[in-house]
C-alpha cells in the first residue's frame, strides 16, 4: 500500500493520541475539512481494518471516534489491563439504570414509584460509577432534582446516543407474562396494559 | 432478573435458568414487592397454568413474615401491596353478589388492581430492560479503548496536567497502584467457550465436599477467572441439591451461601467410582 | 490481506491499551511465546507500519515496546494537545503521583515497587511540571533521592495541606484489601498514610 493520504494519516495519529472519543467536528476543525468528509473518511478507515483484521478497531462511540482493541482480543486485554473487569452491577443497579436511561430526566421518586422501593442508595452508586447525573430540576412544586445518564454510559455500552438502546416497547412482558400476572391479580383483560406503550 | 443476589459471584443470576434459580432463591432476597410478586407469580407459572390468587397471597404474606423487621419505608411499600392482594383475595372468597352493577366499593378495588398490574408489567419491563443494560455492558467490556494520550512531549504545550483532579481521583488512583494485580498470564482455557462441564464440576465437589463437610459457595469457586467456571460450578451445586446429597442456606439476606455436605461418606464414594476420571480431586 | 495471526493481533490489541512502553518479556507472558518471538514480531509489524505509511509508528523505547505518533504528523498532534478536550495527566502518571503524595519523602525504587513497573520516565515528567521535586536523600546505604509533592501540587488539587488528603479506607471496597494496599505501599506505609489523617 502507498500513497497513504496525509488527511488519512493525521486522522490515525490524533485517534491514537486521544483520550475520549473525538467528535467530528474538532476533527474536522483540526484537519481543516468538514465533518461530513471525517465520518467518511472514518468509516473508510473503519472498514479497511476490519478488512486488514488489526487488532483494534476504529468504533464511534458517544459522539465521537475512538480506537478500541477488538472485543475478539477481550482475554489478552483483560489480563492485561491491571484493574481486571470492572464489578458488575447488581439487578437493582442494573433496573434503575434502565429506568434513568428510558425516563430521563427523571427524579429520584418517580424511579422509586417504578420500582416500588426506595432508590437514594442505588442512585447514589450509579452517580459514584459515573453512569448518572443530575441534569436539572424539576420545574414543578418541589424542585426535585432530575437525573440522566452520561456520556460515560454510552461509552461503557458502546453505543453513539441513546437512540441505539433498544426500544423500551421490546422490554413489555410477552402476552402469555402479562396473562398469568392478570390471572394472579384475578380477574380479566384490562385497559391499563394498554398504558405502557411508552 | 427478578432477585437481586448480590453476595453471589458477578453475573450469575442472570445465567442461571429462572426455574432452576427459584429453588434457592427463596429467602428475602427480594429487591421491592414488586419484585417479589412477580416472583411469586412466576413460580405458579412454572409449576401449573392455573394461577391461582390465594396461594400467592399466602406467598407472599408468608415472606413478608420471613424478611423480618424492615424499615419503616420499606415496610409500608410491602403492606401497601399486600393489603391489596388480601381484598382481591377476600373478593374471590365470596360468592358472587347477585345482579350486575358494581358498586363503588368494587370499582375502587378493580381500580387498585389495574393500578398493581400496570405496576407489576412496568417494573418487569425495567427490570428486563435492565438485563439486556447488563449484556450491552459486557459487551462493551470487551472492548477497551486507547487512553494512553499524547505523548511526553506533546504534554510540555497543556497548560494544566492537574486540571479537574481533584483529591478523591488521587485517592481512587493510589488504590489502584498499589491494589494486588492479576498475573499477566493467558491461559488458553479462556478461548475456550466452555471446557468444563458441569460433570467434571460434580465430580469434583464430589472429591472435596464429604471431607470438608460445610463450606461457601465463595470457597468452592475461589480462584476461578472466568464467569463460565463459576456459573458451571453453580449448576454442579443446584445438582448436589437436587439429589440431597447437600443442604444450601444463607445465613442472612445479604450473607454467604453456605453449603454443607448431607449425602454420607458411601454416597460420594460410589458417585465418584461411577464418574469418570477424578479430576483434580 | 487476510489470515493474520492472533498472535499478531493480540499484540497490537495490548499495544493499543498500554499507556506506557510495554517490556518483551511482558508479553512474552501475555502471548505465551518466547521474548525474541515477541522481538520478532514487532520488527515485523513495524516495519509493516513504515511501509503502509501509519499514522503510527511501532517504537522501542525504553527497554519495551509502544505504539506513538509518526514525527511527520506532529504539528497535528500539536494542535490537537492545544485545541482539543485539556490534556491530563495519564492514568499510570496520577498513579505514580499519587504513590508519591501518600508516601512521601520516597524513592524511585520504592515507587515502581508499588507500581510494579519502572517508573524513572514518569517520575521526570511530574518533577518537570513542578508536582514532585527532591526533598532529601535516604540515610541509608545507597542514599536514595527521596520525593515529594510540591507546593504547586496543593495549589492545583486545591487543598491546603496533605492532612486534606482523603482517609484511602473510603475508598477501598474490602478491608482485605486495604490489608493488601497497606502491605504493598510497603513497610511504613500503614504508619504514614494515618499520618495524612492527623
Amino acid at each position: 500500500m502507498s500513497q497513504r493520504s496525509e488527511l488519512t494519516r493525521a486522522l490515525e495519529a490524533v485517534l491514537l493520541v486521544a483520550e475520549e472519543p473525538v467528535e467530528p467536528h474538532l476533527l474536522a476543525q483540526l484537519l481543516e475539512v468538514s465533518p461530513s468528509r471525517i465520518d467518511d473518511e472514518c468509516a473508510a478507515l473503519a472498514v479497511a481494518y476490519e478488512d486488514e483484521e488489526r487488532g483494534f478497531v476504529l468504533a464511534r462511540v458517544a459522539g465521537g471516534y475512538r480506537l478500541q482493541t477488538h472485543p475478539d482480543l477481550a482475554p489478552y486485554v483483560e489480563r492485561f489491563v491491571l484493574d481486571g473487569p470492572p464489578a458488575r452491577l447488581s439487578g437493582a443497579a442494573l433496573e434503575t439504570l434502565a429506568v434513568v436511561a428510558y425516563r430521563q430526566p427523571v427524579s429520584r421518586p418517580q424511579v422509586a414509584s417504578v420500582r416500588g422501593v426506595n432508590a437514594d442508595a442505588v442512585m447514589r452508586t450509579l452517580a459514584h460509577r459515573g453512569y448518572i447525573e443530575e441534569v436539572g430540576r424539576d420545574p414543578g412544586p418541589g424542585q426535585a432534582l432530575l437525573y440522566g445518564t452520561t456520556r460515560l454510559f454510552l461509552e461503557k455500552l458502546g453505543i453513539d446516543s441513546l437512540a441505539d438502546l433498544p426500544p423500551l416497547s421490546s422490554f413489555v412482558p410477552a402476552p402469555e407474562m402479562v396473562e398469568a400476572i392478570e390471572k394472579a391479580l384475578g380477574g380479566g383483560a384490562s385497559s391499563s396494559v394498554d398504558d405502557l406503550g411508552r | 432478573m427478578v432477585c437481586a443476589c448480590r453476595e453471589w459471584p458477578a453475573g450469575i443470576v442472570e445465567a442461571v435458568p429462572y426455574e432452576v434459580r427459584t429453588e434457592v432463591i427463596g429467602y428475602g432476597v427480594f429487591e421491592g414487592p414488586f419484585d417479589l410478586l412477580l416472583h411469586l407469580i412466576a413460580r405458579q407459572e412454572v409449576d401449573l397454568y392455573e394461577v391461582s390468587l390465594c396461594a400467592i397471597v399466602d406467598a407472599f404474606l408468608a415472606e413478608l413474615d420471613r424478611m423480618g423487621p424492615l424499615d419503616l419505608e420499606t415496610a409500608t411499600e410491602f403492606l401497601v401491596i399486600a393489603a391489596t392482594l388480601v381484598e382481591l383475595k377476600t373478593r374471590r372468597l365470596l360468592p358472587e353478589t347477585p345482579g350486575d352493577g358494581l358498586d363503588d366499593d368494587e370499582l375502587a378495588l378493580f381500580e387498585q388492581r389495574d393500578l398493581l398490574l400496570a405496576q407489576l408489567l412496568e417494573c418487569k419491563t425495567f427490570s428486563q430492560a435492565g438485563a439486556h443494560l447488563a449484556r450491552m455492558l459486557d459487551d462493551g467490556a470487551r472492548s477497551a479503548p486507547r487512553t494512553a494520550g499524547p505523548e511526553a512531549w506533546f504534554l510540555a504545550l497543556a497548560p494544566d496536567l492537574l486540571a479537574g483532579v481533584t483529591p478523591d481521583d488521587l485517592a481512587r488512583a493510589l488504590v489502584r497502584a498499589a491494589s494486588p494485580k492479576p498475573l499477566p498470564k493467558v491461559s488458553i482455557v479462556h478461548m475456550t467457550p466452555i471446557r468444563i462441564s458441569v460433570g467434571d464440576a460434580l465430580e469434583e465437589l464430589l472429591g472435596s465436599l464429604p471431607a470438608a463437610g460445610a463450606t461457601t459457595f465463595r470457597a468452592v469457586t475461589e480462584g476461578m477467572e472466568t464467569r463460565i467456571d463459576v456459573v458451571v460450578r453453580f449448576l454442579a451445586v443446584l445438582e448436589l441439591y437436587k439429589q440431597g446429597l447437600v443442604e444450601l442456606d444463607q445465613g442472612s439476606t445479604f450473607g454467604e451461601l453456605r453449603i454443607t455436605w448431607t449425602g454420607g461418606d458411601d454416597v460420594a464414594e460410589r458417585s465418584r467410582l461411577a464418574g469418570a476420571d477424578s479430576y483434580g480431586a
